[in-house]
């Protein structure tokens, strides 16, 4: 689970949808452990605004192999969008091959039939209980979609950034979400030519 | 309490130049006098004491005393107070403002420093007056009276420096005139001792700006003013209503010991290293 | 051999690393007031500064007695700083004036926003580069860093609390939304690895003290309050002893020691990065998140087979003028692409003096210069 | 201190005397007039009761009261000296 298995030349993601939806805490901890556990070079930016809760959200992470010169993304690899808001916003943004992952729970109007749908709000109500986990749901997905981030790294660096109570909760989430990815997308991390 | 002069002398700074700057009468230089005798009362040291002072005729009594001594912006002594005292608790820190220096320019500075209790002493010379920028109206001018911006007298109302301060929860709040010298020591030597932030107002007369355009024939008269039209505040509480219009109450209004902002700060910091 | 510990690494903001890097120059007092984009800073400082055995950390009632309450700390003994955004910055300008004029070392870091006015709270610009020079009112000689990633946000606050306290000044660090907003891996540097410069301290008997003595530096040493040399400070013109003077005489040596303690280190205190300059013909100046920008604009030109290069302004004042000039001379053009109508474009082309083409790029809407438009301009003749 | 009359010397540096007339109004004893130059000098020492009040109330430091025992001893010419300032 190191850097050096992939080379990246600036990846770039997009984690979109509402305020309160905890995308900014995603971009953080996804960044924090593509950064500190993998070694990858990582700059992970975000749109601020004065509204704290609805309204759009945004983290953008650029990660790369090598030092990173303008932060911000360019062409998206990937857009994760967990509102119809965001979906409709950023997909232009999206490359042509680029990966669209969106909460069917959330986006009922796709822009492209080629994406992957979970509906995390939905499984995180459902089964998990408590609508906070949709992001780290999200997370878990996004360890098996994304072959170079590791889903043990994700949970170490979740212990590190969350309050020791609700740690568990959280690793489940990151479990359910990952199983549930591989589960529906079997041959998603197959896509991917890292070189 | 006689004797006092040469001790004085020993105070001031031999390479400045005396008499000071202050005009004839001005009680700026009697209030000088009453901050070295309450230091010296207590027993500190020159090197422990800070004195900050403001801008105007206030200001200018920084330089005059062996203190470390620093003379500031204009209503910002008590910011300065403020990094200084939190930087070292150690150090008694006096701010000298004038009436423009604390309330007008610095009225923000002032009711903030009162709120968070940080262990300074301010001393408000109320001339009732901007003084060295040549006699213009100050939140103190009291109504109706002339200064060169208020040339048909003055239409707003003025501040009480002690209903605001009291009302910004100071420990310490008290009034003097130049002339009660005495009381002005016993304030002063209890405010620079007393924990959090402890507030002396002393009025002051300006002759020279103020004075001579609302009807003085000269300081003395100002002087006697005081005299006539100040009451201790005990006695001042005993009068009834009708008869209190026009006299000033000198003394103590509010004598707390609460611990200063900084004093809790190191408390927080000791808890902080304990739970390490 | 025993091995070093492994340095810490952290997933930080701009704005965090700034924290983290005042600790390590050893900061121990923080005054501030909340602003937009500059509050982490703040924040960070709220909790980590009362875990130090001396740390103060105050939260003032505005960016005028924030300043104030540093230059009382500063002159306590303390390294001493704030953190501000254009409007609290402006606020503050009269004690800044106040700091180069009583020679108390400190700290001022402005994330900048465009302005005038309240502008733009949340996204970058860089309005306050020419405020940060002549903000403060009358001649005076000022340092003004920037950084343009994390881990300089780090390294730059060290510097800037060097230079403070080597040279008894304020110094400015400028950052921008992008840079302070930014999250990124940041290494700690032990301690051993850092050079940390403190103040010079008197040591001659406090009776031979003179606080404004003319030195070799013209940097004279700076006595904590209460530790037995007592001074008179002020903003007034002084004479050498600190004492209000308005003679001729005395005023002059005092404002010519002022600009001849950072003009005669100003070979110390110009910081650049020159990236692929040695052979290029079309030079980019930038500073703060549009040197990033840049970076990535030069790369692409140079994939492309186009002789491009970048200087990095790590210091805007002192002007790096011999950098800019030494690659005026040498290029055809000059392109200097900043978040506002030509801040520091002013200073390039008053060194450039007609020896290059000076071409800018100009942004005050709130985004950042993209490497796109850089290259453009890199290819157009 | 002493209350009682005629014990106390009270000296005026007159370099120092800006004139301004408060220990001459104020003194009880009215021990203290103005000179021909509007400075005050001591007119009547013998009426001094001791009080202080010039003293304290002297914004230009310029009057000093002390005890005639100790005068004798040793703060007489040092007073002189700082009168020449």
């Amino acid at each position: 689970m190191s850097a050096k298995e992939f080379y990246l030349n600036r990846f770039e993601i997009r984690l979109s949808g509402l305020g309160g939806q905890g995308i900014l805490t995603l971009g953080k901890i996804m960044g924090q452990a593509l950064a500190l556990e993998h070694g990858f070079y990582v700059t992970q930016t975000q749109s601020y605004g004065p509204e704290a809760r609805g309204g759009a959200s945004r983290s953008d992470l650029v990660i790369s192999s090598s030092p990173i010169s303008y932060p911000k993304p360019e062409n998206l690899d990937v857009l994760v969008a967990l509102s119809q808001e965001a979906c409709n916003l950023y997909f232009r943004n999206l490359k042509a091959d680029g990966l669209l992952v969106v909460d069917t729970f959330m986006v009922e109007q796709l822009p492209t039939n080629n994406y992957v749908g979970i509906p995390f709000t939905q499984l995180a109500k459902e089964k998990l209980k408590v609508v906070q986990a949709t992001n780290v749901l999200t997370l878990g997905a996004l360890c098996y979609l994304l072959p170079f981030l590791n889903k043990n790294a994700a949970a170490k660096t979740l212990k590190e950034v969350f309050p020791a109570k609700i740690i568990d909760k959280n690793i489940k989430a990151l479990n359910l979400g990952y199983s549930k990815a591989k589960q529906l997308y079997p041959d998603i991390p197959k896509k991917w030519s890292f070189s | 309490m006689v004797e006092t002069t040469k001790l004085i002398h020993e105070y001031l700074r031999h390479s400045k130049k005396f008499p000071h700057v202050y005009c004839p009468g001005c009680g700026h230089g009697i209030v000088l006098g009453s901050i070295i005798r309450s230091v010296h009362h207590l027993g500190l040291s020159k090197d422990e004491v800070v004195l900050i002072a403001g801008i105007g005729c206030s200001g200018r009594m920084a330089v005059y005393v062996d203190f470390n001594t620093i003379h500031t912006t204009h209503g910002r002594a008590l910011t300065f107070a403020t990094g200084v005292k939190l930087a070292n608790p150690k150090l008694k820190v006096i701010v000298v403002m004038g009436d423009g220096d604390a309330l007008s320019i610095g009225g923000n500075h002032f009711i903030h420093a009162a709120r968070r209790n940080i262990g300074v002493t301010a001393l408000v010379l109320n001339n009732n007056i901007y003084g060295m920028t040549g006699g213009q109206s100050s939140s103190t001018t009291p109504e109706n009276s002339y200064s060169t911006t208020t040339p048909y007298g003055h239409l707003e109302r003025d501040f009480d420096v002690v209903n605001l301060a009291l009302g910004c929860g100071a420990n310490f709040v008290s009034r003097t005139t130049a002339l009660h010298a005495q009381l002005m020591d016993k304030l002063l030597t209890k405010a620079i001792e007393n924990p959090g932030f402890n507030v002396v107002e002393v009025l002051t007369p300006c002759f020279t700006q103020y004075g001579r355009k609302n009807k003085f024939k000269n300081v003395v008269e100002m002087y006697s003013w005081y005299r006539k039209n100040t009451i201790k505040v005990e006695k001042y509480k005993e009068l009834p209503e009708e008869k209190r219009a026009g006299k000033i109450p000198i003394g103590v209004f509010s004598d707390k010991q609460e611990p200063g902002f900084e004093e809790k700060y190191g408390q927080l910091r000791e808890k902080l290293r304990s739970k390490k | 051999m025993a091995r070093k510990p492994k340095r810490k690494e952290l997933f930080a903001l701009g704005n965090e690393a700034v924290v983290e890097g005042a600790l390590l120059a050893g900061c121990s007092f923080f005054a501030g007031y909340p602003i937009t984009p500059s509050t982490e800073i703040a924040e960070g400082m709220a909790a980590k500064l009362p875990q130090l055995e001396e740390g103060v950390f105050v939260q003032m009632e505005d960016e005028i007695a924030s300043l104030g309450a540093v230059i009382g700390a500063s002159l306590a003994g303390r390294k001493a700083m704030t953190a501000t955004s254009g409007p609290g910055f402006s606020l503050m300008q009269e004690h800044i004036g106040y700091a180069c004029m009583a020679e108390v070392p400190l700290v001022i870091v402005n994330v900048m926003r465009g302005g005038p006015s309240t502008g733009l709270p949340t996204n970058p610009a860089q309005g306050d580069v020419q405020q940060a020079r002549w903000g403060t009112h009358g001649d005076h000689p000022i340092i003004v860093l920037s950084a343009s990633d994390v881990q300089e946000c780090l390294h730059m606050t060290i510097a800037a609390f060097n230079f403070a306290e080597k040279y008894r000044t304020p110094v400015i660090l400028l950052l921008d939304e992008v840079t302070a907003h930014t999250r990124e891996k940041i290494v700690l540097p032990r301690p051993e690895e850092l050079t940390i410069i403190n103040r010079t301290i008197p040591t001659m008997p406090p009776e031979w003290y003179v606080p404004y003595e003319e030195t070799m530096r013209g940097v004279p040493p700076m006595p904590p309050l209460g530790s037995g040399y007592r001074y008179h400070v002020t903003g007034l013109t002084h004479d050498e002893h600190g004492y209000p003077t308005s003679k001729a005489n005395e005023i002059s040596a005092l404002m010519h020691r002022l600009f001849r303690k950072i003009d005669q280190f100003f070979y110390d205190i110009q910081l650049v990065e020159e990236v692929e300059t040695e052979d290029a013909e079309v030079v980019v100046v930038a500073y703060g998140c549009v040197a990033r920008s840049a970076k990535l604009a030069i790369t692409q030109a140079r994939e492309s087979g186009c002789k491009a290069g970048l200087l990095v302004l790590k210091t805007l004042f002192p002007f790096p003028r011999t950098y800019v000039e030494k690659l005026a001379r040498q290029c055809k053009k000059v392109i200097v692409p900043e978040m506002n109508m030509g801040q520091i474009s002013r200073e390039v082309k008053r060194v450039n003096n007609g020896l290059s083409r000076v071409v800018t790029i100009n942004r005050v809407d709130g985004q950042i210069i993209t490497p796109g438009e850089i290259l453009k301009k890199i290819y157009k003749d | 201190m002493a209350k009682k009359k005629g014990e106390t010397i009270v000296t005026v540096y007159p370099a120092w005397c800006k004139g301004c007339g408060i220990c001459v109004n104020f003194c009880p004893g009215k021990v203290l007039e103005f000179d021909e130059h509007g400075k005050a000098y001591v007119a009547r020492m013998e009426e001094c009761i001791g009080c202080g009040f010039c003293e304290l109330h002297c914004p230009d430091f310029a009057i000093s009261v002390v005890a005639k025992d100790k005068k004798d001893n040793k703060n007489n010419s040092e007073h002189k000296d700082e009168g020449k300032n």
